[in-house]
This record gives C-alpha cells, structure tokens and sequence, in this order.
C-alpha cells in the first residue's frame, strides 16, 4: 500500500464547501461534493427500543420519516441519512439489514411521492474489543465484515468508526503520553486499517456501493471531548490538537484503500483529509451540539460538502421530533451555505466562518483551511511511514500553534505543549526503531497484544 | 442586494410539485333538487343555504332535506378533506352552514335532530391555546356529533362533573403546554375512580403518545380529524384500550 | 396617541443585523442593536417542575446556569438570558419575583467570576382571557400590571405577548376571514395594547428596567404555525402572510407607547417593526425549530440585533442539557453575523440569508427586508387610524406577493389569496364605518364584548 | 482570506480570564526527608520515585513511607484538582508514582498495605466507551480505595456475580449510550433481590438523574471526583438511599 505522497490541492485558498476534487454519486443519483452543501441528519434511537428488532425498526423508521417529511415540508432539496448501528444491529446481522432495507424504501417512497432525491449512509458498530479479542481473527472481526456486507446491500455508502489501538491510546491520553498517542493512532491505528479497509472496499464495490470513510473518533475525538471547555481539566487541548493532526495519518488510510468519501462527520480531521485526498468529506461543527460541544462551531463548514448533527436522540421537541428539528436546522445551514456559493459569496461567507473560530482555541486554529492544509503538506511530505508522517503532522501542529501570536494559551496550555514537542523532539525518525521502544515501553499495558496488527 | 435567477439548488418547491401530479376531483354527482342543497354544503354558503333549504322545505320533509341534501353534501367534503384537497377553513364553512340547514330544518320538525352521541372537549386548566379545540369542535359537529364545549382552562373538577351530568362517548382534551397537559391524568383517575370508562383523546402540542400511554383512558390524538375517528369507534362500542392498541404504539 | 407617521429608515438597504438606529443599554450594561448581534435563549421548565416554587426555582436555575455555563465553556462574549412566564409565575406575583431575583443573582456571580455580561428578559403571561373576563377591569388584568411590577423590580427588560382580540381571531382564521382578522388584530389588539402598554412603559420606568416590547403572537403567529409545511392544509400560507402584514399595526402600538425595544423574539414582523421605529429587534427562524418550524430559517435574521430559539424545554441530550445545546448554537450563529460585521461582509451575509429563503414561501418573502420595508411605508403612510394602516398593509402585501413572478404560487394559494384582495378592496376605507359593520358582523361570536376594548 | 485584527467581539476567552484571577498556589510544606517522596508523587514521576522510595526505605518503615510520603503527596495532588490547579493527567500521573511507591513499600513489609475499602467499577454490556471508568478507577486508586476492574462490556451476570464474591462498598457504572445503560436498573434488581444493598453509583454521558433516581440503589454520577467523595460517604456507612439524597436531587 503506498502512502499519499501529493496534496490533491495545490493551495489552501482552493478549497470551498460543497465542492471537491472527486465528487461520487450514489446508486440514487445523488452527487456529493459537486457544488451543493448537503444536510446529513443522524437519529439515534432511544433508550429502550434495543429490546426487539420490531421496536428498533419502528424507532428508526419513525425517526426518519420525521426527517424526510420535514425536509418536503420546508423545501431542503437533498438529505443524506445516516445510521450508525448500535451494538446489536452489528450482532445480529439480520437487524442490520433490516433497518437498511427499510430505510432505503423509506427513502423510494419519499421520491416517488415527492421527487425529493436523498441518499443513506449505513456505520457499522466496529465491536472488535482490542483488549478481548485479536483483532484479526476473532468472531467479532468476522461479524463487522458481515454486517457491512449486509448494509451494503441496500445502502448507498457503508463507513466504519475503527478503533484499532485504543487500549494503547486509553492509557496514554490521560497521561499526557504523546509517545503513547503517536503508537496508538498512527501505528496500531493504521495498521489495523490497512487490514480492514481492502476488504470494506471489496464488499462495498461488489454491491454497487459507496466505500465511504472512516474517522479517528476513537482517539482524537476522545481527546476533543475531553478537552473541553475553556475550564475543562481532563486534559490540555493542546494535546487534542496534536492527536488531531496524529489522527491524519490513520484516517488518511481509508482512502489509500480505496474509500472514496464522503468522509465521516464525526472526522474533524476532514480538512486535513480533503487537502490531501480531494474527496468529498461531511463535517460536523455548531448544529452538532446536541452531541458535543467543540470550539469550531462555524470553522469546520469551511470546507465541508455533507453538514451533519452527528447524532440527536430521538425524541418530542414542541416543534417536532428532534429528528424533524435538527433536519430543518441542517438544512438552513446548507441553504444558507449554497446561496452563497450561487450568489459568488462563497470566499466572504467562508472568511466569516474561519475567522468565528480561528483563535477561539488551538483545536479550532488547526482546522482552519490554511492551517489544515500545511498539516497535510508535512502529512504528505513524510511518507516514508505511517509513524513518520504522524510525528511530522504532531510536530508541525505544535509549531504553528506556537507561531501564530494571535492564538493567545494559557500558561498551562503553553507548558504541556512545550513538553510535548520537547517529547516529540526526541523521538527516533525511523519508524522501526520506534515500534520497539513502544512494544517495550507498553508490553503490560492491559490488553495490548501485538499479534493484533502484525507486529 | 444581488437576487438569484435560479433558486432551484437553495430550495425545492415540493407543494408545487405534488400539485402537478394531483388531478383535482372536484366531481361530486348527486340528483334531484336536493343537489343544490348539497353544493350550497360543499361550498360552505351559510347565508344563501338558508334560502334554499327554505325552498327545498316547502315540498319535502325536514327529514329528507337532511337526509339527502345536507348530510351528503358534508359527507363530500369529508371526502374531499381526507383526500387532501379541501383545506380547514374549507371545511369549517362547509360545517357551519351544514349546522345553519340543519338549525332550519330542527326548526321545522320542531325538535332537535338525532345526533350521533355526545363529545365533550376542553383546553386544560392554565392553558388558552385553544386553536386546536375548535378545530376539533368543527370536525365533530360536522360529522354529526354534539359538541359540549367547556371552553379554555377549564378546572379539573369541572371536567369530571360534566362528564358525571352528560356521559359523553368520549372527552377530548388540548393542551399546548407541558405544564398544563398534568391536568390529563389527574382527570382520567377521577373517571376511573368514579367508574366513567369514558375514552380520553388528548391532543395538542404538548401532548404525545408517550405521555397519554402513562394514564388509563389516554388516548393520544395526533391530528383534530382522528377525533372524528374515535368517535366513530367509541361509538362501535371499543374500550378506551382497544381504541388506544388502534390509533397509538 | 400618535400614530407613526414616518419610517426611521430612509431605505432598505440601510437596515442590518447588529446594528440599529436607537440602541438600548440594559442596566448592567449591555448593549442591544449597537453593532453586535447577541443570544437569546429561552428555555422551558419540564413538565411537573410547576408543581411547587421549589421545583419551579430548580428548574429555572439548572436551565440558566447550563447556559451561562456553556457561554464561558466556549466564549460567547454575551447573552440573554429569556424567561417566558408560564401562568404560575404570573398568578402568583411571588414565584415570577422569586424566579427573576434568582436569575439575576445567577448572572451576577458568573459576571463576577468569568467576566461574562449578560441580560434578561421577562415576558409575562396575559392572563386575560377575553372571552371570560373583562380585559380592562378583572383580577386577571391586576395580576398581569403585578407580575409586570415584580419582574420589573429585577429584570433588565419586560415584555408580554398580550392577546387582545384572540377571541375573534381564533373564529376568523379558520373560516378564511380576512376581514375578522382585520378586526381582531388592529382594531380590538390595537386597542388593547393601546390600554395596557402606557401603564408597562410607566412601571418599567419606574423600575429602571426597559419596557422592551409585544408581539402579535396570539394572531399572526397562530397564523403561521397552521399555515406550516408545503403540505399542512390548515390555512393557506397567503392568509398567514396577510395576518403577519396586518399585525404590524397593533405590534407597533407598544413602541409608540414607549416601550424602547428590543422587539420580542416570536414577533416575525420585527423586520418591518425595525424598518419603521429603529428600535432593535429579537428574531429567531433556523435556531427555534425546537420550537416551531417556519420558512424563514435564514431569511429572518437579515436585521435582527438579537437571535433567539424561542423555547426549548430542559432535558438531556447527549451534548448536555438543551439549554446548553442551544446556547451553543445560537452563540455560533451570533459569531457569524458578528464576524462578518468585522471583517465588513456583512452585505454579503445579508444576502444570503435573504436569498436562501426568498421564494421559499408567501411568508418568508414579505419579511425579507425590502418587502418589510415597502409594508411599513404604507403603514406610515395610512396613519388614520389602527384599522387603516392594517388594511394598507394587508393590501400591499397581496399586491407585492402577486407582483413578483419568482415567487411561485399554488393554484390554491393563488385563487386564497385574489379572494382575500377581493374581500379587502371592499372594505370601507374608514375606521369608524368599518368597525360598526363589524360590531354587527361579530356580536355573537362567543365571548366577544365590546367593553373590553372601550368600543 | 481576510483576517480579523481584533477578536473581541467573536468570542470571549474565559480561560485567560480566569488564568488572570487565580494565584497559582503550588506552595507545598512538609519537613523531614520523606518530603522528598512526597515531592516525587506530586511532580507525577514514577520512574525516579523508586529510588527515592528505595533511599528512605533503607531507614524509615515501609508504613511510615506510605503514612508520611507518599499519601500526603497524593493528598496534596488532590487538593491541587480540588480547587482546579491540576489537570487529570497529573492526577493520574502521580497516582501511578504514588502506587508504584506503594508497591515498593508492600514488597518491603511482606504483605499488601491495607485499603480504604473495595470498589468495583465496570462499563456496561455492549459498551465500548471506557474512558470515564479508566478516570474514575485513577481517582478511587488515587484515594486509597481498591479497585476491581471488570473492564468493558460486561455482561450483568458477572457484575453480579463480582459483587457476590467481592462485597464491595460501592459499584460503579459507566454508560455512554442510552441502549447500553438499560443494564444497570437490571443489575440493581438483582443485586436487591439477593439483597446486597451496594450503593451503585452510575456514570457516563448517557446517564442523568432522572434515570437513576428510577431504581433502588442507583445514583447519579456527574463527575468521576464523585465517585471518591461518594465512597468515603459509603465507607462512612451511609446507607444509597442517604448518598442519593445528598448527591442528587
Ligand atoms: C399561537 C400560540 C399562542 C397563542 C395562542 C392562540 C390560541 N388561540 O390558541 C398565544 C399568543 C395566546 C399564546 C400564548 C402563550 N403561549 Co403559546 N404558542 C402558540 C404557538 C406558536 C402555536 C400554537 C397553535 O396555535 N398551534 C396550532 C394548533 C392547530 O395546533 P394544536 O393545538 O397542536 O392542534 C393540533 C393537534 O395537536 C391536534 N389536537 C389538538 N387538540 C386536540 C384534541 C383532540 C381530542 C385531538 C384528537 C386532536 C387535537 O389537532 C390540531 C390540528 O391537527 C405555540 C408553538 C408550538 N410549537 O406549539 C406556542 C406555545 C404553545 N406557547 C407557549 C407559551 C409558553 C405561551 C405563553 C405561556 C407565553 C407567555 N409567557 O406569554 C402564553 C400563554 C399564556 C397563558 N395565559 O397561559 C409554549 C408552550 C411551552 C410548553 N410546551 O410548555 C409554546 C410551545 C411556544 C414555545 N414557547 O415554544 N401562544
Ligand atoms: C470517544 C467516543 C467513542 C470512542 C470511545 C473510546 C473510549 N475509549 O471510550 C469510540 C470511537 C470507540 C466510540 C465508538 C462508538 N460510539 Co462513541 N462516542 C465517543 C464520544 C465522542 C466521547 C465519549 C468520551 O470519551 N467522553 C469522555 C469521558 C471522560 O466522559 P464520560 O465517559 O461521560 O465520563 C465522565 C462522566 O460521565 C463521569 N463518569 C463516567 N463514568 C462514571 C462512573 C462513575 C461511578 C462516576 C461517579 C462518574 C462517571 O466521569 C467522567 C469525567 O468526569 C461520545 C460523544 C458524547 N457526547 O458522549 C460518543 C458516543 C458516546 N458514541 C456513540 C456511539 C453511537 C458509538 C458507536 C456505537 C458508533 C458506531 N456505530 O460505531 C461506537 C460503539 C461501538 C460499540 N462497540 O459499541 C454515541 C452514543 C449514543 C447513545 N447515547 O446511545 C455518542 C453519544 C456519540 C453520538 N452519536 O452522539 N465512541
């Protein structure tokens, strides 16, 4: 497998929401990243209705017919509907696919009735469980690819949330192990995804189906929920920024596989992805606060083509089910984005965006285009490794956050990240040498087994 | 400020679109004199219907002139309504001068006209939202029932004993506000305590099925028309939990 | 009582969000309309939590705390905090001081403690239900002047959603009735605010706290929430339209009572409210549709100078309490607009918004800010009476609807709105003649009477 | 792109506000060499505090470097994350050097050095999402409580089960999604039933208080602190109903 060694774009100032390099169209017709911003709505089932597949399907075919029907009934033209599996729907193959069957007729019957044309996004529960089962061959392994297969059947694009490397990561982030971080995401991350990712791309491609992408939530989304908040004190944000630019050169995997995008929501690594790849990406920023909060509310639309809630329980609102609410908020979003691009304001409502966040904090600084673009620069530069081309993105972060006086840190924040370059610094360049000071520096670690990803 | 020529990828038009693919029916046939009674109806004429169901008197019953011109004159209009071609005001026109032939024609038989049973509906105590209500009161009479209107913020008690003084088929309740809407428990344990297995559709902004599946007797009513539903159900005799296991889950 | 004769905007153009011609500063110091686009967020106590004071004050300090916690979580520099009264807080002149001393306590200590200024607003409940007692003489018109009172002893602002001829609107708009709409609106919703908002303005006053506005919520907001969704068939979208053009005439009597602005959040006719008086003005579309959904998501935010959900009730979702969750969202959307201020592509924002719902909808159209404008001018221009300016303003919005070809109509829409045109054209042009044929049209609409509104 | 010069009026940074405020107290007093080892647990060094431990062991007694080293170091990085000085890592930093010290000093005295009491934590069946668990077992370890780890996607069965053989003072849980944490109401009915009456305190973004106040036993963790200030509440023999009373509600 060869490692990007060129930026799809040539400079940050070419990047725009709704457009990209390689747009996709799905089975139904609809074209992603190919000059319109599309909503991506995702309801996520409530507690409770996991008791039978009846209850499931009814809770998911409630909760999306709430967001189809509010689309017709306000005028989004276009909607991508997510589904991410809980842990049964991967369990039971046959749940899966039934929800994706019901979802996908769902969808046909909304564009005969109306001709609104939408599109569904099927992700798989990844239930490898690092620290229980060998990742490569185990039941568990064998009962993800199922239910992707299943999915695909019906669905129109498939993606995966992989966790390759969390026991190492779990250890290292509330330690302030930026060694641990590089071993975990970059090396075990995405050595687990160049096993997996070949043949979610064979399955996906057997089935007429949209590879779609993965995302480092296991780890860099871990460290942004944690590093919340100005007065948050589980960990320095400056150490989610640097897992961020780590969390690159995993994601970055799926589509040296042969994913084609759009790349996952939750991936707030996706303007980096997009720099390097040019392939369509959905972000998720301010009207995903019903699933977190992030400093980045408007910054990370500057480039996005699908804008995604991530996920809201289902539930009553006075104005609707929050299915229905959180398709008309994600809707006005995209319809405010797509006047832009169609009346040429897509430069000043982008400036607008960036500058919202851009100095909000170093997690928001390093997703903006620019910034984003030089981390993927480093990114590609490296490519000897998928450890190299890590520490260089860890590297760079730290410095333009360093470089950039209007990013102004608090002395704790200043200190950690200090520290973390000064760790980072003496690392060995070679991406041999440093696997052998991880296996040793972290053979007890619970569960960590090196069989799991090759080594 | 620019406008944009094309609006097409911002938003999509579907009401328009769902217009093109609807042949409008507005057929309606019917015979004899009585047709015009029926349109005046359809139409929801409550001055000129006057004058015509006074014409349509002079040589028929007041019976027949309910039978067959009012009624299905309200029966096409259901039809037109559950089809999604008339709207509400529509059929709230249509109602009112349905009730002004039918004033008439009560008038010349000198008694009332037999309604299909009684409702009774309120707007919860501490609430005025009662837009919904008087939907609901409009379906109902329309479709030949009789309406007691308690009103807006009506106090629990008074509730419970006009349900006591007139044993409705059914008791329909709005409320808009979550904070109004506990109102609807604490009557349906005074039914229930008196023994009025009177079903209990609640309906109105606040209200869903989550919650009336938390008391005995709620019912939860989504739309002003399902009223008219259970009434016909109640009216067949189903329990407030079989009409429940029907309309809700 | 003057009637406005003038528009304070010369044009159009010249309105914009943020930014107004007669700002007010709160007594803690915040400024509204003064180049800054600030939150509001109004969040709704749970179902039971008005059982007692006890849980009615819990509730309402986790709701506000959750918000002003989330502010300095991710640096919304200000916002205000709404309360809107639920009947409790207005019956019981003790529970609406005690919930408005303790909010105000509340932004006290997080002022003292992170820095952050915010503002609040109280709007009690009209308890005055007019089909039961005598708005002008009954214990409920006492306890309304009271609650105001209590509230005003605490709260930077006051406001009501006062429902002064609900009684005929509720008979007339679901039988098509323009001219009971006129009716009820600005003769008898005129009338009474004429009544009741000398007396506000004077114990605001008194209490050095602004008297800050109305809104025709009980009308044309009942309006435009049955007149929702392409396919809702309640009411035509062009009779929502007339009675939001009608209800200018009675929202404006407040502020030429004197109260100062800013406009309340639901009152969809601010654009036209700013376009005449220059007071700033609260407007919610995208980010209330927890609330009610519109078609003016984007649009209507062309020239507020506050940004609003209109109501969220408190719960849980994954990112945090919803108070939190739309705090969130509304600071970001804030962050645009004032972002845009800054780097001076406020135009540009404009112009998105205004296009991106336009011709969505009969009712979006007329609030955009040319269309606002042009119905205000009438307005101003038939200053005869309360009756007078409605009915211009009703016939200049049919007119400007029918006048733009872009603006796609059904065929119903269509023959609903030329028979509207029909039925107004032969109204009287005197207010007198017109209100004798009403008094003889209306008499026995339930619970009409005349006294009420001192006719 | 244009960039703004001035921030001010996007966004406001409260954390260099606040950073402004406080005094940033890392004072510390301690005499006698063991200060040193109390040193070594606060700065989180747990590579270097073998040495030191092993210098003071050579004329100290094991007990007396637990008693005076390195548990006042720790109770010194509790109090700095008490009043918001410290951060998690260094928490968990120092409870691994303390813990190693500790380790140190058991080997020396022959036997294990004697616990506050046994807490058993788990992540729900079906749940991944271990993080808060992992925080929470490094604050209970931190403050002298042994833990047992059951780790994730635990089945009730086993927590049951542990609970049985352990008899813990208290159980933890953490839940991340609303369709995992239905398992902790099943495993409170059945730990009543064999009426074991562990306070079960339950975490993790998916919980709130109302959830847990729907079951015997349950209680609400907001934060991961929590679960050491409820555990000295259960050490003191406060009964779970006592400990909800004064940590939710
Ligand atoms: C219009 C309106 C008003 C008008 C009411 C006019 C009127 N004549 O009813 C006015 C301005 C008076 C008003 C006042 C207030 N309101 Co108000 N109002 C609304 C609004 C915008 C629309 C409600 C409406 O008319 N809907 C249209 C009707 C047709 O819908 P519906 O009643 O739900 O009925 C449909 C179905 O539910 C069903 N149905 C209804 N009843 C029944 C019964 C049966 C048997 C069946 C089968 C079906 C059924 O059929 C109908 C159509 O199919 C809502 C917003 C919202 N999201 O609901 C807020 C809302 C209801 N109001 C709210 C509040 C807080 C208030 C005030 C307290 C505000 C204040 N502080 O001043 C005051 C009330 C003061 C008081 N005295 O108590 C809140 C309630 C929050 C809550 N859930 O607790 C809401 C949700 C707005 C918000 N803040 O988000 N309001
Ligand atoms: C990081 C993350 C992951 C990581 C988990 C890594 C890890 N090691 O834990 C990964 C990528 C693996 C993951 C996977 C999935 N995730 Co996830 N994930 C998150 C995320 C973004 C953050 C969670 C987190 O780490 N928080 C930080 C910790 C520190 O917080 P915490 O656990 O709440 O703990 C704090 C307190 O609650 C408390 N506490 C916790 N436990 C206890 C216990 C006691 C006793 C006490 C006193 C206190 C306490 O202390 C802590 C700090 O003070 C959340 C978003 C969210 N809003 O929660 C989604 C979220 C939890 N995930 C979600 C989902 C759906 C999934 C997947 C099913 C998605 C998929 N289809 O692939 C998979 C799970 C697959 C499976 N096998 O089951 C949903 C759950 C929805 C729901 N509520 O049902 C969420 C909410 C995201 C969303 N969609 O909005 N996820």
């Amino acid at each position: 497998m060869q490692l990007s060694k060129t930026m799809a774009y040539a400079r940050a100032e070419e990047m725009m929401f709704g457009t990209c390099l390689y747009p996709v169209t799905t089975r139904r017709g609809m074209c992603l990243g190919g000059g319109e911003v599309i909503p991506e709505i995702v309801v996520h089932p409530r507690a409770g209705s996991e008791k039978s597949l009846k209850t499931l399907l009814r809770e998911f075919e409630r909760g999306y017919n709430d967001a189809l029907e509010r689309c017709v009934s306000i005028g989004h033209p276009h909607v991508c509907l997510e589904i991410e599996h809980v842990a049964q729907m991967t369990q039971k193959t046959e749940w899966g696919e039934d929800v994706a069957a019901q979802t996908v007729s769902l969808m046909d019957r909304y564009e005969e009735r109306y001709g609104i044309v939408s599109g569904c996004r099927f992700t798989i529960a990844d239930l490898r469980k690092p620290d229980m089962v060998h990742m490569r061959d185990s039941d568990r392994s064998q009962r993800v690819l199922e239910a992707i297969a299943a999915c695909a059947r019906h669905a129109d694009m498939v993606a995966i949330e992989s966790i390759g490397g969390k026991e190492i990561f779990d250890h290292a982030i509330i330690r302030n192990d930026v060694t641990g971080l590089l071993f975990a995401q970059a090396v075990l991350g995405g050595r687990d995804m160049q096993w997996l990712w070949p043949q979610i791309v064979a399955i996906a491609e057997r089935h007429n189906c949209l590879p779609s992408g993965d995302t480092s939530c296991a780890h860099a989304n871990t460290a942004m929920f944690m590093a919340g908040g100005y007065h948050g004190r589980e960990i320095p944000h400056t150490l989610a920024a640097i897992s961020r630019a780590i969390s690159v050169s995993n994601t970055l995997v799926a589509y040296e596989c042969g994913a084609t995008g759009p790349g996952k929501n939750c991936a707030y690594e996706n303007p980096i992805i997009k720099a390097i790849t040019g392939v369509p990406v959905s972000c998720e920023g301010k009207s995903s606060a019903c699933a977190h909060s992030d400093f980045c509310g408007n910054a990370i639309a500057a480039v996005c083509d699908l804008w995604s809630n991530e996920a809201v329980e289902y539930h009553s609102m006075f104005g609707g089910t929050t299915a229905a609410v959180f398709t008309e908020m994600l809707g006005y979003d995209t319809a405010l984005m797509n006047t832009a691009i169609n009346l040429g304001y897509e430069k000043e409502l982008q400036a607008c965006m960036v500058n919202s966040d851009r100095y909000r904090d170093p997690q928001s600084y390093i997703l903006c285009p620019d910034i984003a673009w030089e981390i993927g620069k480093v990114v590609v530069e490296h490519h000897q490794s998928l450890y190299s081309r890590a520490r260089a993105a860890a590297l760079k972060c730290g410095e333009l956050i360093f470089g950039d006086d209007k990013l102004q840190l608090t002395t704790y924040e200043h200190d950690a990240l200090r520290h973390y370059m000064a760790d980072l610094e003496k690392l060995p360049a070679d991406e041999g040498n440093f696997i052998d000071l991880c296996l040793e520096r972290y053979a007890r670690i619970h569960g960590f087994r090196r069989e799991s990803y090759g080594l | 400020m620019k406008y944009l020529e094309d609006n097409s990828l911002i938003f999509s038009r579907y009401d328009l679109f769902r217009e093109q693919k609807e042949e409008r029916t507005h057929r309606f046939s019917h015979d004899a004199l009585l047709q015009e009674v029926a349109e005046h109806v359809i139409h929801g004429d409550d001055e000129k219907i006057i004058t015509i169901v006074d014409q349509a008197l002079e040589y028929k019953r007041p019976e027949e002139v309910i039978r067959e011109g009012l009624i299905p004159g309200m029966d096409e209009v259901s039809r037109l309504w559950g089809e999604g071609i008339y709207f509400l005001p529509q059929v709230v026109l249509s109602a009112d001068a349905m009730l002004e032939g039918i004033t008439r024609c009560e008038e010349k038989m000198g008694r009332p006209m037999e309604k299909k049973g009684k409702v009774i509906t309120h707007t919860a105590e501490g609430d005025i939202h009662d837009i919904g209500q008087l939907i609901v009161n409009a379906l109902l009479r329309a479709a030949g029932y009789e309406v007691i209107n308690l009103g807006v913020d009506v106090p629990v008690d008074l509730v419970v004993r006009s349900c006591q003084q007139h044993r409705p088929i059914l008791l329909g309740g709005t409320a808009l506000m979550t904070t109004t809407m506990t109102a609807f428990p604490r009557i349906a344990a005074r039914l229930k305590h008196l023994n009025l297995q009177i079903p209990f559709v609640c309906g109105g902004g606040a209200v869903n099925e989550d919650f009336t599946a938390g008391f005995d007797l709620g019912i939860w009513g989504k739309e002003a028309s399902w009223a008219v539903g259970i009434a016909e159900d109640a009216l067949q005799g189903m329990t407030w939990s079989q009409i429940r296991e029907k309309w809700n889950g």
